[in-house]
């Protein structure tokens, strides 16, 4: 049985050895944070070349105040009643937009929901957004997901899936697949501090290691899993000090510091597509927002905390610097701030008008095509709204 | 008695049974300091101290992994999956871990004293993900038990009679209904019989069977049937492992017809298992066919949720249709 | 016409779609440079390269994850789990995952393309762990097609229908026949339709139900039967999910009696998803009550592995019973 | 809501700062292994204070004797049938053996499979494991499970599983348990390298780590799981990398050196007990046995390299070290290696003589009661057996 494929191996080979039993502990290693812009948005270190032209700086920073002003419209709406659920990501603006900035178009992004200002920067409409989140049948969705589910294929934007973790090992089996079919693309994959505890984390790192995925690991590590902080989240240095375990390259970085993350990004999509390698980056920042429109932080953390944390916005530092680089038009930024705001609440108005996908729709996309037992179930579905429309006032208009 | 919604008197069985015995455990994700999402552990950890009642990291399967060798060690292990829909990655250890413990080490170790206790259900706009009712994938677990009430009476007497038995229970509950099912609940501790169903009316016709939130809307759809002189009986199965088959067939040689109402996908869902039994126990007594009225064979959706729901419309005309078979 | 046994026959079907499908990988525990622990993707990494057949690291829930993602970024998945018994890991990639992605996401994305073959099932010893038989889960999931195989030819035919079928398919193979069922198989590709029930013999009294290695038992049944005169007619499902009910029906509407023979256990196995609904499309048509011979309620046990298994005697016990009512 | 309880948290305290993109990788440690006895046995550092007693010794060279004699004994029964199934320890003995006499008798051993040699230092007589391998009566789990899934609860031998790495969360919660029962006991927990590769092993270390589990994660690091060379299940430095990432104090160590595997133990053990954390141990051995009597290593391994491993046999290197010590009698080896071979051989031929339970015991145990189902089960199942007595003989002769 054996053929020449079969080399002799060595698990062993290149380790040292000691006489003396020491202890492996954290102290070992210490990871330190990138950061190219201090609190007050000037740079760090003088010298630095940025790889950051003026036009997708601005770009940057328009979509992080749109996606802010999107997240406080929309937690407004779900307060009026008018959706139904909405997650928002005050404070990781620069986390979310800047790295999908150092991307390619071409890029795969599997994100876990908190990363709206990816999909903005890729440009995500406004009338996207809200058909998403009104469920209505404009949405390519089909209004079958909660709100903030977003997924669009022509933006290479995978739809979200509320399990944690879950788009991990496919990140990489997704970038393994791009590899395959010699596509000049990668997979980006964020996720929370949180979400990497689960199992899927494990397998979707070591596999993209083992098997030479051109993928990010992004880690969005805000602190908090809803309620849960992060020392009872893990004991080790953060999500990064994981990535030597699994032979993965990380950086981690100010995730509050746009030109930080972004050049951390650059640099790991770089590795990535020329080696075939997953990139591991742990964005260091804080979920200044509640979890969701169903939380309330005042039961776990202080008004205190989260004003330290207020202090760090990324998109004040961020400002400051382009302000400082003479690249801030604060005229202009006004008039975009108050036509997206108007733009987002009559879209938003539009959105709640239109109507939810047909009945029919139900038994679609199970399958390719549905089957005779899911067919049986609509003829009957659509003969029970008939006898009593009035109890299903939003399909019971157009059966066909 | 005092007044309390399903919520509290989960929270209260839990608080009564930790005092009373110090080895009880309560974890998961956010159970903690916050009381978790639901706040059905509120207050514990500042009454019993964070070594009784703690958050956990975010893993289901190690949630269950770390309550099994808990429960083995012989504590009293009180583990909360956040939403039903999110238990899959602890199916592992639920299937060939949890419920075969005792079978393959001949009785000498076990995870009797482990209760699983998870919000399940739909009608809250959740979709997909935050509306599930997965208990026909735990019925084919031989070793499991698994129970689900529908009011807080029974949530707290069946919880308490879960966490005490000595088997490993999954508690299923109905989150739709956590706030507004209210009713009157005994202060100190009592238990309600597992295996058992709960018969809800009497009646002569037919019987109805459903169980968590789903026994409103049968009882909904009976009162429509009466207005047609229909006497429905009804029963709220509560465990679905083991069930009461015989409670069941009894009513059923009665009335000569039965329907079942769950939320779950209809195909492989725990009516056909009933349907299965009953018509062979009760062949020679059955009028017409075994009726189920569940969810959709598709995935639990958002915007078709008001369509995809065994109503009590749906349930209704099923009544009349088997009458008139 | 090439003689084969059953691993063989899955062996040639995955030769003949990689050499006709660049885009075809396979991939699991141990099926590279070895070929698989049962030796079913035996040569595959030799002739078509590691980059297109390779091992993965040992973790289930990472395999279909994996899978998932290369799936639904267009290539053609073909993940190994290497016993039944250990898909548990990746049941909520399934569940939640796999099963769900083209609903969530209106079609947008999908794991159409993504197959996920495993052996299951007794009779070999296997104790808990390599015996098990697991279809039943994954019937209560809208999205999967579930297929089982009993013969070579059917191996070929069915998994390369399954590999090019744009849905996820779950593909059990009966171990236990891995070897000893050996027929002739085209060398060349052809595909047996999912989703349709395969006639085994016709009869008149009985309508007798099984899949996968079970068929030959109730095979074996049968003509115990004929001796007393009784006429079976014999139906392979081939196909759990979705199943062919009107073939079976068809067939109970002329007999008036059904059995079905499931190795899994009694309670909530796929037995009583056709029993439910045979009752109901059927009623009138019904001799006699629809018999199940199953596996028991318990772990799969291996000292009393013969007396667990639901054998050709029980079979024809029931036959007789179901005859005689 | 906010109560005293809440104190301002900051997950980036201790965070250095840098401003070049600097990517981690492996390079950055390398773990040495821990050996204190070479391959001639010869110890390698003179001054080293053993703490390793002469009665210590002797049982553990015994016991991995006797290991030895076992397997091959039963790899034979199970060629010619008399057993269906058998997994050999050889070349791991001394990781087995060692690890298990540093710890104490009240630790509970949650193994893997392939840890017989534990279970031999503890005290499981010949009569146990041949009661189990012909899954008879006297089995005390009652020929329920394959052979070699050992488990005595008087042993503290936690039953084996077979599904790979479910024991290393419930090591968690066990050990979490023994805490909270004030036991001056841990928890053992072995599993392979390719074990921990599955989700289960990334929720139990980094569960223990976070809530201060007594326990000992030992992996043996064989280098395949059956046909996978650990170049294909990781690519970080090992298994000991990945402690680090949990915040888990870890030791590499020489797992075919008894002396540093029972240090490294002894060490682990003091440290768990003391401060109520876990530690690692990855143990680097090869795994010379075949997979299983189910497998054939010529498949995918080459003679040659077996044959290297062959030359650091464990037992030989401790044999050599105990007659340099003078603690070594080769008359009184000799004999107990005769006794042991016709022990096992007459308990074998008893064993296999033995009834299996009676059918009655098929429903027991899978509840603490058989409920209504079961019973109605076993009853059919006794009316079936009594007609066609023949066809079920191991049964059908003792009917109650
Ligand atoms: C498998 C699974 N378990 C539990 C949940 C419920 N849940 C939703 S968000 C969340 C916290 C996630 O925290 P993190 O990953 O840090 O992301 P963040 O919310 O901080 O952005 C939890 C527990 C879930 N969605 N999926
Ligand atoms: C969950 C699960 N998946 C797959 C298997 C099949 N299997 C049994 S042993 C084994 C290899 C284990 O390798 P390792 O953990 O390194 O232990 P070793 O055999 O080397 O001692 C595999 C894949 C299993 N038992 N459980
Ligand atoms: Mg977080
Ligand atoms: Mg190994």
């Amino acid at each position: 049985m054996t053929d020449k494929l079969v080399k002799d191996r060595n698990h062993l080979s290149g380790i040292k050895m000691t006489n003396t039993v020491n202890i492996i502990d954290n102290g070992l290693i210490d990871i330190p944070m990138l950061q190219l812009l201090d609190e007050d948005g000037i740079q760090t270190d003088k010298n630095y070349a940025l790889k950051l032209d003026k036009k997708t700086a601005v770009n940057i920073h328009y979509s992080m105040e749109y996606t802010r002003l999107l997240d406080d419209r929309m937690i407004g709406s779900q307060r009026q009643g008018r959706i139904s659920f909405y997650l928002a990501s005050r404070g990781e603006e620069a986390a979310t937009v800047a790295s999908a900035a150092a991307l390619s178009e071409l890029d795969m992004i599997m994100s876990q929901y908190r990363e709206q200002g990816a999909l903005v920067y890729r440009g995500y409409t406004t009338d996207q957004f809200m058909d998403q989140m009104f469920s209505n049948e404009l949405d390519p969705n089909k209004g079958r997901q909660m709100p903030i589910h977003y997924g669009d294929k022509a933006l290479n934007f995978m739809t979200i899936s509320s399990p944690l973790g879950t788009q991990i090992p496919q990140a990489s089996g997704y970038a393994y697949g791009q590899k395959m079919a010699g596509k000049q693309a990668i997979t980006m994959c964020y996720f929370g501090e949180g979400a990497a505890s689960e199992g899927d984390f494990h397998a979707g790192l070591n596999m993209a290691a083992v098997l030479n995925c051109p993928v990010i690991f992004f880690c969005r590590n805000n602190g908090y899993a809803i309620s849960t902080p992060a020392e009872e989240q893990f004991a080790g240095d953060g999500i990064a000090s994981r990535g030597i375990g699994y032979g993965v390259r990380t950086i981690r970085v100010d995730g509050n510091d746009v030109i930080a993350v972004y050049a951390a990004t650059q640099h790991a999509r770089e590795i990535a597509l020329a080696e075939n390698c997953p990139v591991l980056i742990e964005a260091m920042t804080y979920r200044l927002a509640a979890h969701s429109t169903s939380d309330d932080p005042s039961g776990y953390r202080s008004k205190d905390e989260e004003a330290k944390w207020q202090l760090k916005d990324p998109i004040l530092r961020f400002a400051k610097w382009l302000d400082a680089k003479g690249w801030l038009d604060q005229a202009a930024l006004d008039k975009f701030k108050e036509d997206t705001r108007e733009q987002i609440l009559s879209s938003l108005k539009r959105a709640e008008k239109v109507a939810i996908n047909p009945i029919e729709d139900i038994i679609e996309d199970v399958y390719d095509t549905p089957p005779w037992h899911l067919q049986k179930q609509l003829t009957e579905l659509k003969t029970h709204i008939q006898k009593y429309p009035q109890h299903y006032p939003k399909t019971s208009g157009r059966i066909k | 008695m005092v007044k309390m919604n399903l919520l509290q008197a989960i929270n209260n069985a839990l608080i009564t049974v930790m005092e009373e015995d110090e080895r009880v455990m309560v974890f998961g994700e956010d159970v903690g300091h916050f009381g978790g999402v639901f706040r059905a552990t509120s207050n514990l950890q500042h009454k019993f101290g964070k070594a009784r009642c703690f958050n956990t990291p975010l893993t289901e399967q190690g949630i269950i992994g770390f309550a099994n060798g808990l429960a083995s060690q012989g504590a009293i292990a009180v583990a909360e999956i956040q939403f039903g829909d999110y238990i899959f990655p602890a199916f592992d250890q639920i299937v060939n871990e949890t419920a075969k413990f005792r079978y393959r080490s001949g009785g000498q170790f076990s995870c009797g004293t482990l209760t699983i206790r998870t919000p399940y259900g739909g009608g809250i706009a959740g979709g997909h993900y935050h509306s599930q009712s997965p208990e026909a994938f735990f019925a084919h677990i031989p070793g499991m038990k698994i129970v689900i009430p529908r009011n807080p009476y029974q949530a707290k007497g069946l919880l308490l009679a879960s966490i005490k038995d000595d088997n490993p229970v999954l508690f299923m509950e109905p989150k739709k209904i956590y706030r507004a099912s209210v009713g009157e609940v005994p202060e100190t501790g009592y238990e309600l019989p597992l295996g058992k169903a709960d018969f809800v009316k009497k009646g002569t016709d037919i019987t109805l069977l459903a169980w968590g939130a789903q026994v409103e809307i049968i009882e909904k759809a009976a009162e429509m049937a009466s207005k047609d002189g229909i006497s429905c009986e009804i029963i709220d199965l509560q465990s679905i492992l083991p069930w009461d088959a015989e409670a069941v067939c009894q009513s059923v040689y009665k009335t000569g017809r039965l329907l079942i109402n769950h939320e779950a996908p209809l195909t492989s869902g725990f009516a056909s298992e009933i349907a299965a039994t009953v018509q062979q126990e009760c062949f020679l007594y059955l009028e017409a066919p075994i009726a189920r009225v569940c969810g959709l064979d598709t995935p639990y959706p958002l915007a078709h949720e008001k369509e995809y729901m065994p109503d009590h419309l749906k349930t209704y005309e099923a009544i009349k249709r088997t009458l008139d078979y």
